[in-house]
């Protein structure tokens, strides 16, 4: 048996697929989820993939925050199931106070896709355990609303405790993916909550996993492969 | 200093999705009874200077050229007290 | 105001009509009352004056369109041809696939977002209503001057129209073009093209059969959008002057869209759907008399269900409303269910509109009453056909005889590097990616290439590898100069693109943009560029599947270049064998294929360089071509090179510099025996391409070349942080990459 | 049948892009005399039944959790006469 991840659709999510196929590539079963449905089917973990849900027309994420899937997506996170939030699924978390902050319009008020450097910050996470300290990997970013707010205590509070997960790299030229693409603060790409179970970030790891296909690299398979060892070692 | 405040909003036989989807939205989230909602935007100018006669017009003009798109947007310009 | 009934027309034979601010003329109307027996109905007014507008009902174009048919090489491949939604071509492994270009260029200049935006849309429900899921979007774009304040204004809000709606739709943008032209100012040019795939027994066609069924308008609720729009927008000249001419603009939903097109392949796949039309131009005029003429049967429709966003309207703007996101399918009844259920869970609101009869009539009611009793046929595909007068212009001889060849060049390698590095950074051919940044292209997880590679690339099967490729190309210059033979290297250059991604071309969708077909110089183009295309098809064995026509771009008397865009579509067995156009290793050696001569009619270089356009466009060999596609596709197969990029405008030096660019490595060019160094980089001959090829690969393939008669040049290797031409200049990498990448966020700041 | 306008503003503290880049387009455009600009959101709902205390604190509630993200924006509602 191995471990099944579940990939919630709302209206408007777009990598759905993707991430299911990512969850196969990394060697589990995906397990579609819909959003109008609370039974999370008995998966061991989940993904809120990214999109539009509803248009994001009121702000990114806030009406399908309100979903009933979200009702047991909350109370199992809190209970310490894995969940990870990519790009709309981390603003998602973010409108239900899984994590602190918000995302806004990126600084250069438009949709910017491109391949992505990010230093993994932190691997003490469900998703991040099987990279190293300080890796830097590339994955593709796509969204127009990415750009990571919070105040300044939590910020602060954030890097003390160790749980910015991602980061945008600097360190080379912006057409090789460096520098931070929204105008976050603390260039700071994805975060996690201070159980280390729930996972957000902007850019897309399930955009990342096979040679050939986007950018042809496979660096986002990570974090599927760390949920994965996590919950089969379990 | 005054404010000046411009609130823009799609003409109403105009389809505002973002309106829409609230207003559907809102049933599930327990709140009945609103039969319409439309989602506009409101600017907040800070204006250097009396607001007279002169700057209104001018900040009408603002609006109407700039700030609003009048082919499917109308606007309303007031001062905040 | 009494209803306008069929009972009512019947008895006021002389009611006065405004057939004439609907865009009828005086001879359609009447034939119009032939037709009936008697007046329309304002309701059946609506409806023919919409159909038998320009847009909808093709009468200038219709007679020379023909010629796709009839000249239509024989292919397999071939599905669904001409006259449907989209063309269909088998692509193999059981797998389908439907494409299609579109115009929404007067929309877009009115309100460049939403005129963008709804062209996405518009075009993705074309696709779905053939049964397909849209796995891509392109979108080959034309705009005035680049440094003209108002491209500052149509540009970016264009470009933001087309990723607002395609990106949130989840469809990665996979090609297009961005080409600046003075002559566009008053008329951009906004096109799109979406790509969709299906197996083979998904495919749905356009008609309503069975009596009984029932009809079913699904999506967005109908609005006051766009009323008129169809025959106002697509008639008559766009006048500035003149606002209370300009359409309502509509306003896309792109998440209504996404919910249509989720809850749409949900009943396909359990076969719920006898019949589908999307809802475009015309509205449920169109989408009701077309079901009803392609199908068997009559149909009948009650309007009052028609679900309204604005309850003031009147029968006649229900029917010619053009609100975007709506779809109508044909449903057997003991099938309704299923479909209402499928539409609620995707939050779609579904009514049943009408139903299927077993008569031959379209008949339309209102408040109990008949307003329409027609013969849909009579709507739908029995409109006007002009055989509209045309005539060589006057001025195309003086134009042809202004021989580019004629102008100064330049002379010793300083001043050549500086036309080079100019003709480099202008926005023609300088990089497109702040646009291209602004697109999803990873969406799906199936896209191979994408921007700025030679043709798009989308992963059609998991388990094969089993892909599709698309490239879409058109230049107006060319084509201004001569065009027949603008159009077939329009349709060249896109299958030459397909070919050195690797895939083989199969098909080809085309959007012909001109301007007043009532002009006869713009009507001599628009014959010409058919024939052009449709013989050029012909002799590569590309059925034209399908296709748009956008005629009136003018300001006043001032026509846009003629500028048939082409798309040609390909096939490849498995996508990890498609060839990037990167110089990726350093070592490699460069080829030159085809021949160069000097050919600078249109050419990038006379119009950077000198402002010119005269003379001839490059000559055009269709043999050479499909040549050139087999060795690009056999190199890929075999794994004999590493890269190849088509060389187009700006010549050998654009290539070069884009491949080079894109693999982070430079290049030692030298420039062949009796050639000069000028027509060797920017000369603009078609049927070429550049490969880098390992060594250990080089004689195998120079063999191959060799052995089929393409001629095959070593001009050099892939080495260094430089390109340079030997014995004329060197340009560092990083000044080239300045150069091509500063030149458009300049200018848009 | 009344209307209830709900008015979301980013925070003060919070980066405003949007602001900035019609500010910064202002004086290209010839309007001077605007010091700052922010940019926000307005409902307009429309709203069945009488506009009492008890609507206006359901409205409020909805303002709240619903229409704006108290992490980063404020709201204010009024009724419109
Ligand atoms: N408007 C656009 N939308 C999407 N892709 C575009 C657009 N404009 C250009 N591109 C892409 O940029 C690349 C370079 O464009 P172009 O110079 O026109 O190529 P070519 O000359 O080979 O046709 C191609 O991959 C093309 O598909
Ligand atoms: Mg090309």
């Amino acid at each position: 048996m191995t471990a099944r991840i579940g990939v919630v659709t709302f209206p408007g999510t777009l990598d759905d697929r993707d991430s299911q196929r990512a969850v196969r590539v990394a060697g589990a079963e995906a397990v579609p989820l819909w959003h109008r449905d609370k039974d999370l089917k008995q998966v061991d973990a989940v993904v809120l993939p990214g999109g539009f849900s509803y248009g994001d027309y009121l702000r990114a994420g806030a009406i399908s925050r309100f979903s009933p899937v979200m009702e047991s997506v909350i109370e199992q996170a809190r209970a310490g199931m894995p969940v990870l939030g990519i790009c709309n699924g981390f603003q998602v978390l973010t409108e239900a106070h899984l994590l602190p902050g918000a995302m806004l319009r990126n600084t250069a008020l438009h949709f910017v896709c491109r391949d992505q450097r990010l230093r993994v910050e932190s691997t003490a996470t469900d998703w991040t355990a099987d990279f190293t300290p300080g890796q830097e990997i590339s994955v593709p970013l796509k969204n127009i609303d990415g750009r990571y707010t919070a105040d300044e205590r939590t910020l602060d509070e954030l890097e003390a405790e160790g749980r910015v997960a991602f980061r945008y790299a600097s360190g080379g030229p912006a057409r090789d993916g460096y520098g931070n693409p929204n105008g976050s603060q603390r260039d700071i790409a994805g975060i996690t909550n201070a159980a280390g179970n729930v996972v957000g970030l902007m850019p897309h790891p399930e955009h990342a996993v096979e040679p050939l296909i986007g950018t042809g690299r496979t660096d986002g398979l990570g974090l599927f492969t760390s949920v994965l060892k996590k919950l089969v070692s379990a | 200093m005054a404010r000046v405040v411009v609130d823009v909003m799609l003409k109403p036989e105009i389809l505002d999705p973002q309106g829409q989807a609230v207003q559907r939205a809102l049933p599930r989230l327990g709140f009945d009874g609103i039969s319409d909602v439309r989602q506009g935007k409101r600017f907040e100018l800070e204006v250097d200077g009396p607001v007279d006669d002169a700057a209104l017009a001018r900040i009408r003009q603002m609006a109407e050229t700039f700030l609003a798109n009048t082919v499917i947007e109308d606007f309303s310009v007031k001062v905040e007290s | 105001m009494t209803l306008d009934t069929v009972k009512h027309a019947e008895q006021t034979p002389e009611v006065e009509q405004p057939w004439k601010e609907l865009g009828l003329k005086e001879d359609e109307y009447a034939r119009v009352r032939e037709i009936l027996g008697r007046r329309p109905t304002g309701a059946e007014l609506a409806m023919y004056s919409v159909m038998w507008s320009e847009h909808c009902s093709y009468k200038s174009s219709k007679v020379h369109l023909r010629q796709f048919g009839e000249k239509a090489p024989r292919s397999d491949a071939m599905l669904v041809g001409i006259g449907e939604n989209a063309g269909v071509v088998d692509v193999g492994e059981g797998y389908a696939v439907t494409f299609k270009v579109e115009s929404h260029n007067h929309p877009s200049y009115v309100e460049p977002y939403q005129g963008a935006a709804t062209g996405v849309g518009g075009i993705v429900r074309d696709i779905i209503a053939m049964g397909a899921r849209p796995v891509a979007v392109v979108d080959p774009l034309r705009m005035g001057a680049a440094d003209h304040p108002d491209t500052k204004r149509v540009l970016p809000g264009v470009v933001a129209g087309i990723g607002g709606y395609g990106n949130s739709l989840g469809l990665p943008n996979i090609g297009g073009e961005l080409v600046f032209d003075a002559c566009y100012q008053g008329n951009p040019l906004v096109n799109a093209g979406a790509v969709g795939v299906m197996r083979h027994e998904d495919i749905h066609l356009a008609k309503a059969s069975g009596a009984g069924n029932k009809v079913i308008l699904y999506g967005a609720r109908t609005g006051g959008d766009g009323i008129g729009g169809a025959s106002i927008l697509a008639s008559e000249t766009f006048d500035a002057t003149k606002p209370s001419k300009r359409p309502a603009v509509q306003v896309g939903d792109p998440f209504q869209e996404k919910l249509l097109i989720e809850c749409t392949l949900e009943a396909f796949a359990e076969k719920l759907v006898v019949g589908i039309q999307d809802l475009g131009a015309a509205g449920l005029s169109c989408a009701t008399s077309e079901l009803a003429s392609n199908g068997s049967g009559g149909m009948r429709v009650e309007l009052d269900d028609v679900p309204l966003r604005d309850s003031t309207l009147s029968p006649e703007e229900i029917l010619m409303s053009e609100s975007q996101e709506r779809m109508c399918a044909v449903v057997e009844p003991d099938k309704v269910e299923r479909f209402l259920a499928i539409c609620e869970k995707w939050d779609v609101i579904a009514t049943v509109i009408g139903e299927v009869t077993d008569g031959d009539r379209l008949e339309i009611f209102w408040h109990g009453e008949m307003i329409v009793d027609v013969d849909p046929r009579t709507v739908a595909h029995e409109g006007p056909v002009y055989e509209r007068p045309y005539a060589r212009p006057s001025w195309q001889d003086t134009l042809q005889a202004d021989d580019a060849g004629r102008l100064p060049r330049p002379e010793g390698g300083d001043e050549l590097r500086e036309q080079v590095i100019e003709v480099l950074g202008s926005p023609n051919l300088a990089s497109k990616a702040w646009v291209t940044d602004q697109y999803d292209r990873f969406v799906q997880g199936n896209t191979v290439l994408a921007q700025p590679e030679d043709s798009g690339m989308i992963r059609v099967s998991e388990e094969s590898g089993l892909g599709v490729a698309i490239a879409t190309d058109g230049n107006g210059r060319y084509a201004k100069l001569d065009p027949y033979t603008g159009a077939q290297l329009a349709l060249a250059e896109a299958y030459r693109n397909v070919a050195a991604g690797g895939a083989r071309p199969l098909a080809v969708s085309d959007c012909l943009n001109f301007g007043s077909p009532e002009d006869p110089d713009v009507m001599w183009q628009f014959v010409e560029a058919v024939r052009g295309l449709a013989d050029g098809c012909q002799v590569l064995g590309t059925p034209v599947t399908g296709g748009n026509v956008s005629l009136y771009n003018q300001t006043g008397e001032a026509a846009i270049h003629p500028t048939p865009v082409v798309a040609v579509l390909g096939v490849i067995d498995d996508v990890a064998r498609r060839t990037p156009i990167a110089f990726a290793d350093e070592g490699h050696l460069l080829y030159l294929l085809g021949e160069t001569r000097e050919e600078f009619g249109g050419s990038a270089w006379s119009q950077v360089v000198h402002d010119h356009l005269g003379g001839l466009p490059p000559a055009v060999d269709l043999e050479r071509e499909r040549l050139l596609g087999e060795i690009l596709i056999s190199a890929s197969r075999d794994g004999m090179v590493d890269a190849a990029h088509d060389l187009s405008d700006g010549g050998l030096i654009a290539a070069v510099t884009e491949s080079c660019l894109r693999g982070g490595h430079g290049a030692r060019l030298v420039v062949p025996d009796g050639l000069s160094a000028f027509t060797f980089l920017l000369s603009e001959s078609a049927g070429r391409a550049i490969v880098a090829v390992p060594r250990s690969e080089e004689l195998r393939f120079t063999d191959m070349c060799g052995a089929r008669g393409l001629p095959a040049t070593r001009i050099g290797v892939v080495d260094g942080e430089a390109l340079e031409v030997q014995g004329e200049f060197t340009i560092p990498l990083d000044e080239l990459r300045d150069i091509h990448e500063s030149a458009i966020p300049g200018l848009l700041g």
